[in-house]
């Protein structure tokens, strides 16, 4: 893979952060704005993770594999570290919309009371 | 003694977070183990700070490499960089780990008899060690991605915290909006730490403030950690979710959540002054951050003087306040690149706003925990339903004028202290937002003496006639805090001289803390 | 409850996937993968017996109160795996050299060896113990509570 | 007019991150890499680990591990807790 013009997958990245923000600047649905969430978590881990690529590079792992440059390593384990910790958020956030539909029956952001922040 | 004090800055650390650990498992057994196990291990830790801080003030600063064959290794034998997680404890990490043990201590302590009543006690501790051990991460750290991932283990367990009494849909939207707010905080903070390491690199706060080069990466990852801490922060243009989640939080649980927004505030000041320090030019990040300052001033006394709610006048309450921090921390940014400037008064606004910290901490501290003894003895946080609890609360009357008192900036009181500190500096800078200062602060006092009125004087209403004095451990969690605020404000000086002061010059002596990681600079 | 069939096909196919995800904690160390991942995938099939089944069948057989005894205590294990490095730093790799999984493979691309790593496949381990329990007890309790069902404490 | 700010900050926004993400390094060609390397390098010696992300996650970066599993815990701890429900019923009948 040669070159790939015009730093697509930042820009990819960058896409997925606007998305995300554009989504919980204007959704009024509760769990329309956890997944603006999810995407935005999405957006920083393909940022981070295509950070370390190196072109031509093989998995940073030595197990049967060829000669050759490994991509950097550090941005893997960031991106995992981070993967976790959104999954955790994530489902502490979908607990309190639970709990928040339970007592006022809506996940509207606009209904129950001034959600918005 | 001296291995307990290599090991002192990770063990207060990892004993908390061990602590948390064990706290379900030692809960099913018995209450009691459980309660000495919380407060056992938070004070473990307060004693560990106090021991580190005596060190660091004779030793300098403290680097503590994780898993490398010895800890102060920072960096790898024969490499330039270091490789693992480095914490790093200077004298300011110290002074906000002091503040913060202390607030943690009175706050358990507040519980043990305020969430009483609830249910789920043991899940309620575990969190709230696991947040602290959070905000000492915070505060330790020399690392950025550490930063960040302690962060968020502040943030998720104080909304989970937030949203402690499951019983209200108040508290599930305040906790809700935390937790929103706090997670894009943090996933900004974690894109900036992506662009930083992008050009470097690195992730070590030192390291990276040695190689930095202030190029326009630099400079957009800079605006991203600014808007990212202020968010945390409650700065104004972001502050709508504070006052939500504070006012609808158990009230020991929002002493610990101010604290930890001062750890944000150090996050932040930790990434002007350190990472960014005199090589970037900081003066329109300062203009920016002063402005940010005089509105959260404005905006907090102005929306404090409608409220009816007590916990949330409170709340805007600290909004006000943490605006005169921001002006500080403002003031000594846009003078930085300056040094006469920075020689004159540059270096006592800063001190000024750090020591401002700590009383905030102490102050709101002392009032949330007033008006939460105020909530469990009559049941409403409605100003307008009050009166005449002076007459039987006499302790917290006291506690909560003292506070209130303090937090105005009425002479023999810490508050005073700090703001005159960053009233003389300011003055220097530009005159006109020290009159603002002392503008915003006559009106919080008018609004505090409306509420002590409201609440504690006057005739004893018959409804409230068999309201008693709260429990001890609450009484003693307040006097903690009084005693403090009033020490602090007789001596202003010898805190100033000891604590302030050292803290100040270790924030600004940023080649100090390059040094420590990688060695001399050749 | 779903359909006998369901029911039967999603039993037999979670012991592969239990098997699957402790092959990729336990080889965490050499091979793509690891303690999150293995617990992942093993969550996973919890998950299936959860839709197959229904919430009050599985609480039976796993309770929160023992998935959330499982992961303190693999909270517990790992803490205590990283402080027992403290001997010479918090975290401190003490097992390299040692006869449990001490190896140290040659350097470069080889075949991988299982009795290598150290501390790391232990840390998997506790990891993996975590997520299982961490990660079950988080989808059965959000499914009790959504189908009106109590939720222990 | 909630409308129109939003929507310029937006733009604000999406031109702010592309700018900056068209100044990053080409993609597959890094511009520093010396951390990375020495690991890459030495953690099979170091940490024993053939796999130098595991070694990185436990060993380089091991305290990052903890904080994310302390998360995890948070998380879980958390969500127990907010949707308790068996002992309060059973007090309050």
């Amino acid at each position: 893979m040669e070159h790939i013009p015009l730093n697509f997958p930042f820009l990819a990245a960058a896409l997925l952060v606007a998305i995300s923000f554009y989504i919980i600047i204007f959704k009024k649905n509760l769990i329309k704005l956890i997944m603006g969430i999810a995407m935005l978590a999405s957006g920083v881990n393909l940022f981070l993770v295509s950070l370390g690529y190196r072109a031509g590079g093989t998995a940073p792992i030595y197990t049967d594999v060829p000669e050759g440059p490994m991509v950097l390593a550090v941005p893997q384990a960031l991106t995992l570290t981070s993967i976790v910790i959104n999954v955790a958020v994530l489902a502490l956030m979908l607990t309190m919309v639970i709990q928040i539909h339970r007592h006022t029956g809506s996940l509207d952001s606009e209904e129950s009371r001034k959600m918005k922040g | 003694m001296d291995t307990l004090i290599t090991h002192s800055s990770i063990l207060i650390i990892g004993i908390l977070l061990l602590a948390a650990f064990l706290t379900p498992l030692v809960g099913r057994v018995s209450e009691r183990a459980r309660n000495i196990l919380v407060i056992g291990s938070l004070a473990f830790a307060a004693a560990l700070v106090f021991a580190l801080a005596r060190d660091i003030s004779f030793n300098g600063i403290h680097v503590y490499a994780l898993g490398a064959s010895s800890p102060g290794l920072a960096t790898p034998e024969g490499f330039m960089v270091p490789v693992r997680i480095v914490l790093e404890v200077d004298g300011m990490s110290i002074l906000m780990g002091i503040i913060w043990s202390i607030v943690a201590l009175a706050a358990t302590v507040f519980s043990l008899s305020h969430m009483s009543k609830e249910t789920g006690q043991t899940r309620f501790y575990t969190l709230v060690l696991l947040m602290v051990a959070g905000g000492f991460g915070m505060m330790f750290t020399g690392d950025l991605f550490n930063l960040f991932v302690f962060l968020e283990i502040t943030s998720i367990s104080g909304a989970a915290l937030i949203a402690s009494r499951t019983r209200f849909a108040d508290t599930q939207e305040g906790g809700f909006k935390y937790i929103v707010i706090s997670s894009v905080a943090s996933l900004m903070v974690l894109f900036a730490i992506g662009v930083l390491y992008s050009q470097y690199n690195l992730l070590n706060v030192g390291a990276l403030a040695q190689a930095m080069q202030y190029t326009m990466l630099d400079r957009m990852a800079l605006v991203i950690l600014i808007a990212a801490f202020a968010m945390k922060l409650g700065a104004v243009p972001v502050h709508m979710w504070l006052s939500d989640a504070y006012s609808v939080a158990p009230v020991s649980v929002t002493v610990l959540l101010i604290a930890a927004s001062q750890s944000c505030m150090y996050a932040l000041m930790r990434t002007c002054f350190t990472l960014y320090g005199v090589t970037a030019d900081l003066t329109a990040v300062g203009w920016i951050i002063i402005v940010s300052g005089i509105l959260s001033m404005f905006i907090g006394v102005t929306m404090a003087i409608r409220q009816t709610d007590i916990t949330r006048l409170i709340a805007y309450n600290c909004i006000c306040e943490s605006g005169f921090m921001l002006v500080g921390i403002g003031v000594g940014l846009a003078v930085l690149a300056d040094p006469g400037a920075l020689a004159a008064y540059g270096t006592t606004a800063i001190s000024g706003a750090i020591f401002h910290m700590i009383n905030h901490a102490l102050f709101e501290g002392l009032l949330f925990l007033a008006a939460g003894a105020i909530f469990y003895r009559i049941g409403t946080r409605d100003l307008n339903q009050m009166g005449g609890l002076g007459h039987t609360m006499k302790f917290t009357a006291v506690f909560f004028l003292l506070g209130a008192l303090a937090s105005s900036g009425i002479p023999p009181f810490n508050g005073f202290a700090s703001k005159i500190l960053i009233y003389e500096s300011v003055y220097q800078f530009s005159p006109i937002l020290t009159i603002i200062g002392i503008f915003v602060s006559i009106i919080t006092l008018a609004v505090f003496i409306k509420v002590f009125f409201s609440a504690f004087a006057g005739a004893p209403l018959p409804r409230y006639k068999d309201v008693k004095e709260v429990p001890r451990t609450m009484i003693a969690a307040m006097a903690v805090l009084a005693v403090m605020i009033i020490l602090f404000g007789l001596f202003p000086g010898l805190i100033t001289d000891w604590i302030i002061r050292p803290a100040t010059d270790a924030l600004l002596d940023q080649a100090a803390y390059i040094n420590a990681i990688v060695g001399a600079i050749p | 409850m779903l359909s006998k069939i369901v029911r039967t096909v999603a039993n037999q196919l979670t012991l592969f996937i239990v098997v699957f995800g402790l092959y990729v904690i336990a080889h965490g160390h050499i091979t793509p993968g690891g303690g999150f991942q293995g617990g992942a995938v093993i969550v996973s099939g919890v998950i299936l017996l959860l839709v197959a089944f229904g919430s009050q069948e599985l609480k039976k057989s796993l309770p929160e109160r023992v998935l959330s005894i499982v992961e303190s205590s693999g909270a517990v294990l790992f803490a205590i795996l990283a402080f027992a490095g403290i001997g010479t730093a918090f975290f401190y790799n003490f097992l390299v050299g040692t006869p449990i999984f001490g190896g140290v493979p040659e350097p470069g691309p080889g075949a991988g060896d299982i009795w290598t790593g150290g501390v790391i496949p232990l840390m998997n381990f506790a990891v993996g113990l975590k997520v299982i329990a961490g990660l079950s007890a988080v989808v059965l309790a959000i499914a009790l509570f959504s189908s009106g069902e109590e939720v222990e404490e | 007019m909630r409308r129109v700010t939003g929507l310029i900050l937006l733009l604000v926004l999406v031109a702010f991150l592309v700018w900056g993400m068209l100044l990053i390094h080409p993609f597959g060609y890094p511009d520093a890499s010396d951390m990375d390397d020495y690991i890459i390098e030495n953690a099979q010696e170091e940490t024993g680990s053939n796999n130098v992300v595991a070694a990185v996650l436990f060993d380089y970066r091991g305290f990052d591990t903890l904080g994310e599993a302390t998360i995890l815990f948070t998380a879980v701890t958390g969500v127990l807790f907010l949707l308790r429900t068996l002992k309060r019923k059973r007090e309050s009948s």
